[in-house]
């Protein structure tokens, strides 16, 4: 099983982020959790929200608390949330900005982590570019299917072309596979170095 | 009458405070050290309008009462922003019960502090009762009927933002004809909330002939301060109904709130007024009158009527409305 | 001092006397009586200083008080039946936050169909809310649980529901020792709040409470339940010296000592009960009676040591599980878990029909034998609910069930099927 | 205390306990934006600044903040044609503040009360040398004094004020004014030496001074061939003008045509009429939209009983008229002669078409240049020879009063630094406060408050003061008009209007402070706030 733990503010889409992943695995003919953390934050709070996927029936209901992967949808949050809680040892971080883990000031956190599991990508700029609005939540999943393999990119568009239609569709599509390719670079860059 | 007439002081008394007018003349807000009843730390979306409505007039009560005053809270927003264990916000004594309970909760509190005032227990205090539309409009119009026809010493403040927030934005009756709610999307043939339904519980507690009602905006420091202050003289029911808008339910960036709030008045579709046992006594004028559409186009629940085509079937009923509203109060009438 | 008056007006004597300092009232049957001379003592202003409130509904009447009860007052209020339920919300919330407000219950069945007659469906409905519950079996025990309710929920911050049955006891005129002022105020101080909504010391009361500590919260609420098990046979105790009578407690056994059978029961029913065991032990029957006092909390080891040496239990109740059986027995049962007797429920007095002599002699008769079913209706007329059951077998559209039988009895002029 | 039930019952203001900072991904900023008014006064002047303090009636402190710019506010609330006003954000809700006449009742109530200056800078034992006591003279004399220098003035003239006296009638500025303000800047120590023309800056620096300042103006007016009569009078404006401060008055006869379109035409024509000429009328070659004299002075004229010959030039003067020839405007707007003639009566004719500077005594200074009677400078007024500094009417062709005391000022401060070795560098300036900034809804409608004029027939006679000026109260009302566009002035709304408590209060004076634990970064406090002096800033990652 594969859990994954998404960080965010309320209103960026965080949940949806984490049904759409859910929805992906789904489509890939898999098992898949999406669920909430439900509480009294309003617009602009950190939030989580989580996600599960596994190649049998998922019959597990407790929140995660060591997950595989975390998406940071905001990297404000990072110092203001402990995202790193729980995570596993060598597991995969995905982060949206468009600055590197050393200019982020985790360098030194995460030195021993093995360097293509760490990946950042430029997810709202992606977003305005492609979608004119400011919602990273779906090129992340693009990103996230390139640093995890867990799922295919194209899961996550058929997932986007289910759910959205016309220009919002066409919009995430496209900044979707722009982040894949931006991910997948930078991970063999990283492996390049390695 | 708490309509003040503008004195000329560069911003007059439209900013919150203004170093050039004398100490006694300054808003509540203004004060250095406020009250702040309503405490930093709350969970309330950026730009919340009940906030700062709760806080302004609850300062203002304070104010009025020297600090001698207790508040009963409905469920709803602002209960469960302000409230959840282990920090509440609030800095006055302060009880939520239930959702459709508050204005009798707040019977309760007077009629104890009366008794205990009798026995020489506790000095003067008064009691506030405070809720959203949807506790005060729908669930909790019982009880507030109840205490208004018994003429309960309570002032009962409903914030106004036009639909159940608290529970994902749906409908309730005093949200506004045309508007997108969860319980009422935007589709179909007539998308939106619909025409000639819902009420405007001021009117309603007009008819009561208490001895206090008033509306107001989050845009109108001073004019709602005043009439906390004119509601805390009198004793008996009173009501304040306060528009506070709401940046999630409405669809507005978080930094509009009092520009809606403005908007909402200044196009007629909220009217501003108060009145004394039954009768109106003075309105808030329109400053600089312009049509709905200024108001509605910011707002994504109004979204559908401009997009994909422009209703202006639609916004010409909304229209019909604002106008009835400058007809009825004499929103045009200068003071 | 004696007196010779209604129930009603002897609860509502006694409740005046514990200085109540806010009362709410909503007109419903069989409470009616109890606030209605309430309100004619503050309208009179022999009880001073003193708040009566008319108001809009039972759930404001709740609510009043919890605004009254959280502002330092003594807060009492009476219901009944579908008032009971239409607070309901509020009798819960008044609960969770703790607030001693005192309430008489004058039970009453619930519709539909509508009836207004006594049973315990009313106040068993509610019996997990929170609140301490309290049966009256005459009418000088309900006047004298109300003075110690407010003694008992003071202490523990808990609210306190004194159970009496409709009609039955509210309007039964009797005999009562009405106590002297003197001696309500010897034993009843006054309202010392444990929290109170106070400019001098402002608190927040009524938070949401999250997962975090919900459970605490809860479990802390089941712990101040279980003191009053310890509290109210002490309070029972020192009423007892004040007052010079046994009122209250947990339980009451009635001719136990042998007994091989004891009867179960709440309320005014027990009367009724313990004239039967007199005569079945004068014919040498080894029957006994265990009175339920206090429902909620509700004492397991003293309904335990009470039923212990008996070979078999019989509880009677006016009220029902749909679906299961009893209430009161459920929870009986679980006093007696590991020991091994004969258990039966007896569903009997459901919306008032009349629990006779005759119909109890003959059902502790069988009993006896262990010829009881798990479950007996008592003085259930078969060939009507046969009827019906048969009507409905034949028809889809087979009509309103308590029309039919009411036409079946030949209340309603019969209309052919 | 309380014995409060666990979780359900909670402790007042718990919940700072949790810091909303945490949402924010913009934060408020407190910004100052530099005013319009400010922008665009050539002097430099701190307008809002001095404003501010006017509003709350602190006049002396007002007076003293705006004298830290420019040491004659009464000449300067009369005489500027105040560009400030142009660029007023008032302007676009009712009327430009009256900026102009606050400074002057600031400048007349100073003359009134007596207030001086003061300066607490250490005698620096540096002396300048200042050529020229006109408006650019005085300012840098002003300001080189408050820097703690010594500054003698020559002037030539026989009395001080260069242009402002010998040029500027005294209906537009009295002489006690100017006298005043001129007083006051000799009582300050700085030394004025009158009669005393310099006609060799070297030699004269060479005198035990440190460093020179030029502002010797532009005084010889520009001439212009007009075949005349010998019996006709033609004269140029300076000497009209200069003439009026002498014994006897210039003869000017009953019809006076005046030549030429910038201010200098209507002041000659002015006053001509209050000399008691019948007739003055002014001659110019295109259109009044394209006239260099400001609308305001032309509108004045007109109720005057001035008359105009729009689109006219004067081909010769004859005895008792002139030839005019008719002008039409081309399509890019340039006149061009039509070969239309007409004669119009008059007894003197008076060029009134520019002035040059007397630039005589920089002769032969090593690495001066003079380009097109213009004195170069760079941009801290220096000249080409290190040293000599120059400023106003001599270096540039934006030839006012206003103009020559900013002047003045720059070239203060960059003597003040070249004297300690350093180059001066101006203060960078804010980031303009422009009318968009604004949340204009939170000001009162008032519309501008109208001067007091002079009745028209003592104008036309007399040569009384035109404008009158603001009593106190009239003064305070303008002064709150002011916008204080792109700087605090402290009207608490963004202390009132953030739902989280989250801005500070710091008190009277000192304006407020973020509290970024618990701002979550709404914005409305920048989106309210009326005179734009909050930003939002993107939350650093």
């Amino acid at each position: 099983m594969f859990q994954v733990r998404i960080h965010g503010r309320g209103g960026q889409g965080v949940v949806t982020a984490a049904e759409m992943l859910s929805v992906a695995a789904f489509d890939e003919g898999r098992h898949a959790q999406a669920f909430p953390s439900f509480g009294s934050e309003r617009t602009g709070a950190p939030v989580v929200a989580f996600c599960r996927i596994a190649d049998r029936e998922i019959r597990l209901r407790e929140p995660i608390m060591a997950p595989d992967a975390l998406i940071i949808q905001d990297p404000t949050l990072l110092h203001q949330v402990d995202c790193f809680a729980g995570l596993k040892k060598d597991g995969y971080i995905l982060i949206n900005t468009s600055k590197t883990f050393d200019e982020l000031g985790l360098g030194e956190f995460l030195r021993d982590w093995p360097p293509e599991r760490l990946c950042t990508v430029p997810a709202t700029e992606l977003a305005l570019k492609h979608l004119g609005r400011p919602v990273p939540n779906m090129p992340l999943l693009g990103g996230f299917a390139a640093v995890t393999g867990v799922i295919r990119l194209e899961s996550v568009i058929k997932a986007i072309e289910e759910r959205f239609s016309g220009k919002v569709a066409a919009g995430n599509v496209a900044a979707a596979r722009e982040a894949y390719a931006i991910v997948k670079a930078e991970m063999e860059e990283a492996l390049h170095h390695a | 009458m708490s309509y003040q007439p503008i004195k000329f002081y560069q911003t007059g008394t439209f900013t919150v405070g203004n170093r050039l007018l004398p100490p006694e003349q300054r808003s509540v807000q203004a004060q250095q050290k406020r009250y702040n009843s309503l405490n930093s730390g709350h969970r309330a979306c950026q730009g919340c309008g009940e906030a700062l409505g709760a806080r302004y007039a609850i300062d203002a009560a304070m104010e009025a009462t020297n600090g001698r005053l207790i508040c009963a809270n409905a469920t709803g927003c602002l209960e469960v922003f302000s409230t959840p264990y282990p920090e509440t916000s609030w800095q006055v004594p302060w009880i939520h019960s239930l959702f459709g309970n508050t204005a009798a909760v707040a019977t309760g509190i007077a009629a104890a502090l009366k008794v205990k005032m009798q026995k020489g227990e506790r000095r003067h205090i008064r009691v506030v009762a405070q809720g959203g539309d949807g506790g005060t409009t729908d669930i909790g119009f019982g009880c507030l009927s109840g205490m208004f026809e018994r003429n309960d010493d309570v002032l009962f403040i409903c914030y106004d933002n036009g639909g159940y927030m608290n529970t994902g934005i749906q409908r309730s009756s005093a949200t506004p004809p045309a508007a997108r709610t969860a319980t009422t999307p935007a589709v179909g043939e007539t998308p939106g909330n619909v025409f000639g339904q819902g009420k405007f519980v001021p009117a309603i507690a007009l008819a009561h002939d208490i001895p206090y009602v008033a509306t107001a905006t989050v845009a109108d420091l001073r004019d709602l301060e005043a009439k906390v202050r004119r509601a805390m003289e009198l004793s008996g029911a009173r009501y304040l109904h306060i528009l506070v808008p709401c940046p999630l339910g409405w669809g507005f960036a978080s930094h509009e709130t009092i520009k809606m709030a403005r908007l909402a008045k200044e196009t007629g579709l909220f009217p501003v007024f108060e009145a004394e046992h039954g009768e109106i006594t003075a309105v808030l004028p329109i400053r600089h009158p312009l049509p709905v559409e200024e108001y509605l186009k910011p707002q994504k629940r109004f979204a559908h009527l401009f997009a994909p085509r422009l209703r202006t079937d639609v916004l010409t009923r909304l229209q019909a409305l604002a106008d009835r509203n400058i007809q009825r109060y004499g929103l045009l009438e200068k003071p | 001092m004696l007196k010779q008056i209604e129930g009603s007006r002897a609860v509502a004597e006694a409740v005046a006397l514990c200085r109540p300092e806010v009362i709410c009232a909503y007109p419903i049957s069989p409470q009616t009586h109890i606030v209605e001379a309430l309100g004619e003592m503050v309208k009179a202003g022999t009880l001073a200083p003193c708040e009566f409130i008319n108001v809009e509904s039972e759930f404001a009447a709740m609510s009043v008080a919890i605004g009254a009860s959280a502002a330092g007052a003594r807060s009492y209020t009476a219901t009944a039946s579908q008032g009971l339920l239409f607070m309901a919300e509020a009798v819960f919330n008044a609960a969770g936050l703790g607030l001693p407000i005192v309430m008489t219950v004058a039970n009453r069945a619930i519709g539909a169909p509508i009836n207004i007659w006594n049973d315990h469906s009313d106040a068993l409905a509610l019996r997990d809310a929170g609140w301490i519950q309290l049966f009256a079996e005459n009418n000088q025990e309900a006047l004298d649980l109300h003075i110690q309710a407010f003694r008992l929920g003071e202490e523990l911050s808990l609210p306190v529901m004194v159970c009496m049955d409709g009609f039955i006891l509210t309007h039964a005129f009797e005999r009562v020792d009405m106590p002297t002022q003197e001696q309500v105020d010897a034993y009843l101080p006054p309202y010392e709040p444990r929290q109170v909504l106070d400019p001098a010391e402002p608190v927040s009361i009524g938070a949401m409470v999250g997962p975090e500590a919900f459970m605490e919260v809860r479990y802390l609420a089941h712990a101040k339940q279980m003191e009053a098990l310890k509290l109210i046979p002490a309070y029972a105790a020192e009423f007892k010296a004040i007052f010079g009578r046994d009122s209250g407690g947990l339980t009451h056994t009635y001719r136990c000592e042998d007994a091989e059978t004891i009867v179960v029961a709440m309320g005014s029913v027990l009367g009724t009960i313990k004239d039967v065991v007199d005569e079945m032990r004068e014919t040498g029957h080894k029957i006994g009676v265990l009175g339920i006092t206090l429902f909620r909390p509700f004492p397991l080891e003293a309904v335990r040591a009470g039923l212990k040496g008996a070979k078999r239990v019989v509880v009677l109740e006016k009220s029902m599980a749909v679906g299961l059986g009893g209430i009161l027995s459920t929870n009986v049962r679980m006093a007696l878990s590991g020991l091994h007797m004969h258990g039966y429920t007896v569903i009997a007095g459901l919306g008032g029909r009349a629990i006779t002599k005759q119909s109890l002699t003959k059902l502790f008769l069988e009993a006896e034998q262990d010829a009881l079913e798990h479950v007996t209706f008592l003085d259930l007329d078969w060939a009507i609910v046969n009827k019906q059951l048969e009507r409905e077998k034949a028809h889809r559209r087979s009509g309103p069930v308590a029309e039919n039988l009411l036409r079946d009895i030949g209340v309603v002029a019969a209309r052919n099927y | 205390m309380m014995d409060k039930p666990f979780a359900i019952t909670l402790d007042p203001g718990s919940s700072l306990a949790n810091r909303t900072g945490s949402w924010r991904t913009f934060r408020p900023v407190y910004v100052d934006r530099l005013p319009p008014c400010n922008a665009a006064c050539p002097a430099g002047e701190n307008i809002q600044g001095w404003l501010f303090h006017a509003e709350s009636g602190e006049y002396e402190a007002a007076w003293r903040t705006l004298v830290e710019h420019n040491p004659l506010p009464a000449i300067m609330g009369r005489v500027c044609y105040h560009p400030c006003e142009g660029a007023c954000n008032r302007q676009h809700l009712d009327a430009a503040v009256g900026i102009n006449a606050v400074e002057r009742f600031l400048g007349d109530e100073a003359i009134r009360r007596g207030w001086r200056f003061s300066s607490d800078a250490p005698p620096s034992g540096k002396r300048v040398l200042v050529i020229g006591s006109g408006p650019a003279g005085l300012s840098c004399a002003y300001h080189l004094r408050r820097l703690g220098h010594a500054v003698t003035i020559d002037e030539a003239a026989a009395q001080a004020g260069g242009m402002m006296r010998y040029g500027i009638p005294k209906y537009r500025l009295p002489r006690d004014i100017l006298d005043a303000e001129i007083a006051r800047l000799i009582d300050f120590g700085i030394e004025l030496r009158l009669n005393r023309k310099v006609s060799d800056v070297l030699a004269a620096k060479a005198e035990g001074f440190d460093a020179v300042f030029l502002g010797v103006g532009a005084h010889i007016a520009k001439r212009a061939y007009i075949p005349a009569g010998d019996a006709n009078k033609v004269l140029d404006a300076v000497s009209v003008l200069h003439g009026m401060e002498e014994a006897g008055p210039p003869l000017l006869g009953r019809r006076v045509v005046v030549y030429g379109g910038g201010n200098t035409a209507l002041d000659v024509a002015r006053t001509a009429r209050r000399l008691g000429a019948e007739e003055a009328i002014i001659v110019y070659r295109r259109t009044r939209e394209k006239m260099p004299a400001h609308d305001f002075e032309v509108e004045e004229a007109l109720q005057e009983g001035i008359t105009f010959k729009w689109l006219s030039t004067i081909k010769e003067a004859g005895e008792e008229d002139i030839l005019i020839e008719k002008m039409a405007l081309d399509e890019k707007g340039f006149p061009q002669p039509t070969g239309e003639f007409e004669r119009i009566p008059a007894d003197s004719v008076v060029l009134a078409l520019g002035q040059e500077a007397d630039l005589s005594l920089l002769q032969n200074v090593p690495g001066l240049s003079i380009e097109q009677g213009l004195v170069k400078v760079d941009a801290t007024m220096m000249t080409g020879h290190a040293g000599i500094f120059a400023g106003g009417d001599m270096v540039g062709n934006e030839r006012t009063v206003t103009v020559a005391v900013g002047h003045g000022k720059k070239a203060a401060r960059a003597i003040d630094a070249w004297l300690k070795g350093e180059s001066y560098v101006p203060a960078a300036k804010h980031e303009l406060a422009t009318f968009e900034r604004l949340n204009t809804w939170y000001y009162s409608d008032a519309p501008k408050t109208v001067r007091p004029v002079l009745d028209i027939i003592r104008r036309q006679s007399t040569f009384d003061e035109v404008l009158g000026g603001l009593d106190e109260g009239n003064a305070l009302f303008e002064a709150r008009r002011c916008l204080s566009c792109g700087n605090c002035f402290e009207c608490d709304n963004c202390y009132g209007v953030c739902p989280d408590n989250a801005v500070i209060k710091l008190g009277p004076g000192q304006r407020f402070r973020f509290n970024y634990d618990y701002c979550k970064g709404c914005g409305i406090c920048a989106a309210e706030c009326p005179c734009g002096a909050i930003k939002m800033v993107p939350e650093e990652i």
